[in-house]
């Protein structure tokens, strides 16, 4: 598979950037020899301009040779198939039979509550409530900058079911930091086993989460709904085993 | 938002612009094109191509013995000697065969001959026209402005897999560019096609393949996505057949912009242009006429009233030809340089007076081209001040603007994006119109003024000198095209007492004439 | 355009916010903070860092033997007892000589050792001021909306660059974005800085490059390109200071952003607001407040009274700090969600509301950011709907949105393609604001109408409970803040009779009192 | 010299495609996994979304890896030192003592008139009057879809000394094919080496025109007096010699 512009493989691209160069015809023809570089053809610089004295923006259009095995991809949603709230409600009722204890926090400085919040808090996302509404789950909601060490320390004391841990700020790699914290201090507390661990945030793509060894990755445009069914059927196989 | 306009100057605008058709409706009245009769034969139901390659309607119009009695009459007396079909006529013709004088076969028998074929045409149309009634009530397209993108890919199939996609992404309506300079041929080319420049041949086949994969995505999406293709240049009566044969929706149909842009006879164009307004008529077919044109080879702010002279003239040919204003989707164009401080407000301007000198026109508005660049991120905002304008103003059949308009013909995906934009400006600002006013005197008012007045300059000059001499003058566009000139001359002629076409006949009043 | 506003709403508003802040003004006067003093000590001169880092005015401030009487009294005895400057003063300390109750030292002795130092803190602020005043006359800056932009690579010297760049592809004020919970620190870094999160630190010395490379660059351009940062957070009053010595021209600076936003005390932030707004008024900087927090974190379309009210409530504080209405910038941000029908409308109308109510106040106008995703030409349109609506309703400081808003702070290419975005719309749309009327009783008045109302329904609720009290409650952002909780607090102090700050002294009146 | 984001080198791109496969996150990690392919790092899909039933568009930014070398870039441009219509009848009135005869046309079957228009007009484009205006040049506009052949009779019978050719249209390579085509003519008749070929157009550089066998090239927004002052000095050298 390649990309499409209007003809099946014809590999069409568009590329943005700038370069620290004054413009100049030379500066399109450095544009279109980078691009080229890439390993693209029918390298096209559609536009070339100064955007300050010495900088210059490139819009370019350009064919890849590189194609992709769609079957070699594996990356399976962790969002499949979501029942809704009632639904969840009652698998909990009736597989779990208690309430599911979940632990939410923005880790490291991150502040980026909102995310987090429209996944824990009543009112939810998109008309989609959030697990504080739901009969099945205790909701703890930490908040904002939240250390891991505190978070692990709340999750020991109230054993929780699960942590859902929030990485918005992901400026020189401080997401990937903290989650891999994360993980690490509950390995060497010896509680990893116990907790279904669940990482979110724009980024976040399930497959990331489990590289880094998280139970589950929630990206953008999650509804509470989706964490909510891959909690209790989680934590429904888990009493069941 | 209402424009305080000079009623008076807009009743004398439509009266100079009756006056300038009228002759030009006389010089129709008696003449006939070789595109004509070809779109007769076509009717009749003659399709396909010789060894050669060349369209059997060319071939007997060609092999006529006397063109100003009109091919129906050959063909009429052709069948009541022969008893064959008009199809097998024609193929006969292109086997070799020579055609007789009709003058030896009696009035009544050919006619008679030829009425079963003739009533087959018409009926095909008017079931056209009520399949696309019932399909509108079945799967309303949703609320205008109309989305109105293009695919130009070349193939067919490529097309049409571009023109699902855009369905699916929201696009209302979908036109097929034609192939480069199809306009200047003097036949409709054969079959599916998967070879073209800038754009995909014009061909029964591909409107079929077209209309087939639209309705199937239609019923999908429970809306009537329309289809639209061009009745311009040498062909257009052929096309306007084609397509009422097809049921595409709308039609490129102007009454000057072959004249102009590509130097097609005057003659010519303005007898093929009636003829294929009353076809379109019948059809229900929606017609865009083309004054985006003026826009893009001059400058837009100084060609805004020749925009509107020209609408005047369209809607003139139009009423003429039995369209009722619902079927006029008379064209203008956001062209204004962008870089113009308050253009905006221009462009503003000119839009809500076009809006309200033809309050029940499908109005079709083009989107920005010629100051698009490979700014495609520039470009993409243009395309939204377009939009608002557009929703402001109540435009109905909205082209949108494509961010790579300066590039290529649209991918899929830049289609999607102009799509998106559309449906974001217009949804956030939906009413945005209805809740000002315009400030009375102000730069958009008297911007609105200085347009029409400037159109009735224009309209009363032409009234005064005659059309087609304005036309030789270089009045629009700033282009002289002399009366005799240009492509397709040869195949304008005078009809002969004797002339007859059946279809001019039945198509007398239009839609007008069978909704009424 | 104008809204027709009921003129008593807003009469009543400022009645309200006025009862509102004046018990706060009574507590205000009666303490002060360590970052009071510590903006003190650095008016005095005193700058620098001891072996560890920790910055002399933090060394000297906690050495105080009694703090109630304020840093200067003691400051001023120490010179006197010693002879030396306040900077040798404050390096004993950090060497870790104790200094001496001022006590000791008569009351003229001590104002009159320190009063150079203040003499000369004082001038040099107005030699800024002064000089400002200057540069706006000789380099006038251009028409508002003035172009705003952000920088934040968290490298001060990338900052240079990308500042100087965005200068010359249009910007008109420059800010620097601070690492990310600078705000949280209880003292202000130090020299240079490369390394910051979500931006860079705010620092004197990096002021000072920013100020230099923008003092080269409006040289060149022949326009005055202002320069902002944060007078925020636990080191507002300490900020507000260095900027005034380093020629800043506009500052971020609220009465309760800290408190909501940040977890600071709340008697903290309203005695650092009102000095750090003194100094403001002084210094003839524009402070730009920040309502854009509560949209980011709640619903836009129920947060406008709430941004309502909160501007309100900045203007009295203001007021009491001397600022003039030029100075107050007051916030607000384009965040309804884009794909609400005619959320356009809502937003017109909410920013011509605040257009009317404050006129002489310089509007500061924040872009869409909660609603921005990935999808950069999206994300693009909105910014145009955000550019157009500033320019329609004449808003003064334009925060350009970055249609990269949800990827990454913005690259040196975001800021050009915002730039031009803003210069692309307001251009087209120049005076269309000026040549539409609203219509009277419509969807975009009553919503004006209805946040008036709702901003004096909270007003009222405020000022019958007290603001501390109604924090407490959660009225503003639903979050609680106690009284005595949050940051910051263990720094707030009751002052003592005797308690002097000679510069609040001199600046009572604010820029009004200069200027008058 | 590589793209720059917010710091020197550090390579940062824009990229935009569509893949002809319905959404899901497998699709979006098919734009990540096709990107990294294609040679980027730090590979950052920051929008994927369905555009249709079984088509997705994405948004990546991601780092190039690839720099080059700016002093190797040779791209000299036709438009350097442009003098304005007074100077350039000044020096075709002192070094050539005659009117320079030009033709312009749009060949083959491109018919976009407006830009050869721009340059050739009275009128000219931005302000910047058009080569008919000089009293330098003696002007033929054949407008357009001129036949190469066409073109080159016409200026075979009337002497001229530069040919001003358009494309602009350059969908399948019609431009390239056309341009060559004019210069093949020209070589074959044996008229190439008297007359200043020109070729001119929005993808047009004076690099590509080299190629192509061309005296000079000009591209998007070139202006009537760059045109003019390149032939009124060439011509100048060539009088000269
Ligand atoms: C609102 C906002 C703020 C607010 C935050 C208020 C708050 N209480 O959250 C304020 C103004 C305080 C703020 C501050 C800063 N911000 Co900010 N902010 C944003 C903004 C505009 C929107 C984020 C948002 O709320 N999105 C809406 C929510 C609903 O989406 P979401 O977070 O993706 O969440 C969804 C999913 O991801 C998922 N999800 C998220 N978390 C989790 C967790 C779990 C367990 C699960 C299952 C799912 C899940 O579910 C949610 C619903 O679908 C973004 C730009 C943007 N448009 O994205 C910048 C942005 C995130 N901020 C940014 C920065 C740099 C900052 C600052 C560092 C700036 C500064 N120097 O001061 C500060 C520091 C804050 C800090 N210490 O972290 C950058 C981050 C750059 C990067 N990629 O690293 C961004 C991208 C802006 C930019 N272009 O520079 N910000
Ligand atoms: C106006 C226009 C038309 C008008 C042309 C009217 C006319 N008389 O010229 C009309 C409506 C007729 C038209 C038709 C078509 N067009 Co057209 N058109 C455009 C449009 C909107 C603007 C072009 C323009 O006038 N630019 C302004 C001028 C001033 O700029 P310029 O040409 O670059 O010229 C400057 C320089 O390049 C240079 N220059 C140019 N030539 C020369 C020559 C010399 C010697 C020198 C020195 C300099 C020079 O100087 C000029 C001034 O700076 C572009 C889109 C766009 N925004 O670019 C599409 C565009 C060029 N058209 C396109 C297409 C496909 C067509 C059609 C084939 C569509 C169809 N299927 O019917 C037809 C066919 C026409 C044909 N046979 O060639 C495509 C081309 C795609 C491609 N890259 O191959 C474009 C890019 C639109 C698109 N996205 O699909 N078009
Ligand atoms: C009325 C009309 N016909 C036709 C066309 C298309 O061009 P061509 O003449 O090549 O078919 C246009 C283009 O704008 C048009 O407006
Ligand atoms: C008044 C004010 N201060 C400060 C900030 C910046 O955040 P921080 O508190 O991290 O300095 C903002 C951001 O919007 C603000 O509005």
């Amino acid at each position: 598979m390649k990309p499409y512009g209007d003809t099946l493989d014809d590999g069409a691209v568009q590329l943005s950037f700038t370069l620290p160069i004054a413009w100049s015809e030379a500066a399109d023809e450095a544009a279109r020899q980078l691009v080229a570089k890439m390993g693209f053809g029918e390298v096209s610089v559609v536009e070339g301009r100064s955007i300050a004295a010495n900088f210059s923006f490139f819009v370019v259009y350009a064919r890849t040779p590189v194609s992709i095995d769609i079957s070699t991809i594996a990356a399976p949603s962790a969002s499949a198939d979501a029942l809704d709230m009632d639904g969840v409600d009652a698998l909990i009722a009736a597989r779990i039979g208690r309430k599911v204890r979940v632990v939410g926090a923005c880790i490291g400085t991150d502040a980026h509550t909102v995310g987090i919040d429209a996944i824990l808090n009543m009112k939810g996302y998109k008309g989609d409530y959030g697990l504080e509404r739901y009969h099945g789950f205790d909701v703890y909601n930490l908040g904002s900058q939240i250390a891991v060490e505190d978070l692990v320390r709340f999750a020991k004391e109230r054993e929780v079911d699960a942590i859902l841990a929030s990485q918005v700020v992901t400026q020189k790699g401080s997401d990937i930091a903290n989650f891999t914290a994360l993980a690490e201090l509950l390995e060497a507390e010896n509680v990893r086993e116990g907790i279904l661990l669940i990482a979110g945030g724009p980024r976040v793509t399930n497959l990331l989460a489990a590289e880094l060894g998280y139970d589950a990755g929630f990206g953008r445009g999650t509804l509470p709904s989706d964490v909510a069914t891959f909690i209790a059927r989680r934590i429904a196989e888990r009493v069941a085993a | 938002m209402e424009l305080r306009i000079d009623s008076e100057a807009v009743a004398s605008a439509r009266r100079l612009a009756s006056a300038v058709v009228d002759p030009i409706a006389g010089f129709i009245a008696r003449h006939s094109t070789v595109s004509v009769e070809r779109a007769v034969a076509r009717l009749c139901g003659i399709d396909g191509v010789d060894a050669d390659g060349i369209p059997l309607p060319n071939r007997l119009v060609d092999a006529l013995p006397v063109r100003e009695v009109g091919v129906a009459r050959v063909l009429g007396a052709a069948i009541a000697e022969t008893g064959r079909t008009p199809q097998q006529v024609a193929e006969a013709v292109a086997a070799g065969e020579a055609l007789q004088d009709p003058a030896g076969t009696p009035e009544t028998a050919l006619r008679a001959a030829l009425r079963p074929f003739i009533d087959a045409g018409l009926a095909r149309i008017d079931a056209n026209r009520t399949a696309r009634e019932a399909l509108l009530r079945r799967l309303p397209q949703g609320a205008p402005p109309l989305l109105y993108v293009i695919v130009a890919s070349g193939n067919i199939y490529e097309d049409r897999t571009a023109a699902v996609a855009a369905a699916e992404a929201g696009a209302q309506v979908i036109a097929v560019i034609r192939s480069t300079a199809q306009s200047l041929l003097d036949y409709v080319p054969y079959g599916a096609t998967t070879e073209g420049f800038g754009g995909t041949y014009a061909t029964q086949e591909n409107f079929r393949i077209m209309r087939a994969a639209l309705d199937e995505v239609s019923e999908r999406l429970g809306r009537y996505v329309m289809l639209t293709n061009y009745a311009s240049g040498l062909c257009m009566p052929e096309i306007a057949a084609t397509a009422a044969l097809e049921r595409l929706d709308m039609l490129l149909n102007d009454s000057m912009y072959g004249i102009l842009f590509r130097d097609i006879n005057m003659q010519r164009t303005f007898v093929d242009q009636h003829f294929s307004r009353q076809l379109n008529a019948r059809s229900g077919i929606i017609i865009n006429t083309g004054e985006d044109n003026y826009l893009t080879t001059a400058d837009a702010v100084e060609q805004a009233p020749a925009v509107l002279a020209s609408q005047f003239i369209n809607e003139a040919f139009a009423l003429r030809a039995g369209l009722l204003p619902r079927q006029m989707g008379l064209g203008d164009a956001y062209e204004i340089d962008p870089d113009l401080e308050d253009g905006f407000l221009f462009q503003l301007a000119q839009a809500q007076l076009a809006r309200q000198i033809f309050p029940d026109a499908p109005l079709k508005y083009m989107p920005p081209t010629k100051h698009m660049t490979g700014n495609i991120f520039k470009g993409h905002l243009i395309d939204a001040m377009f939009n608002l304008t557009s929703v402001m103003t109540h435009q109905t059949i909205h082209l949108c603007g494509m961010l790579t308009e300066a590039i290529h013909t649209p991918f899929l995906g830049d289609r999607a994006l102009a799509l998106e934009n559309a449906r974001y400006v217009m949804g956030t600002a939906r009413s945005f119109g209805d809740e000002i006013e315009i400030k009375p005197g102000g730069k958009i008012e008297r911007r609105a003024h200085d347009v029409l007045a400037g159109a009735v300059r224009i309209l009363d000059g032409v009234a005064e000198r005659g059309l087609m001499a304005a036309i030789e003058g270089g009045t629009f566009a700033d282009v002289r095209r002399p009366r005799d000139g240009g492509r397709g001359y040869d195949g304008v002629f005078a009809k002969a007492p004797s002339y007859w076409n059946p279809f001019a006949e039945a198509l007398a009043g239009g839609e007008a004439a069978v909704t009424r």
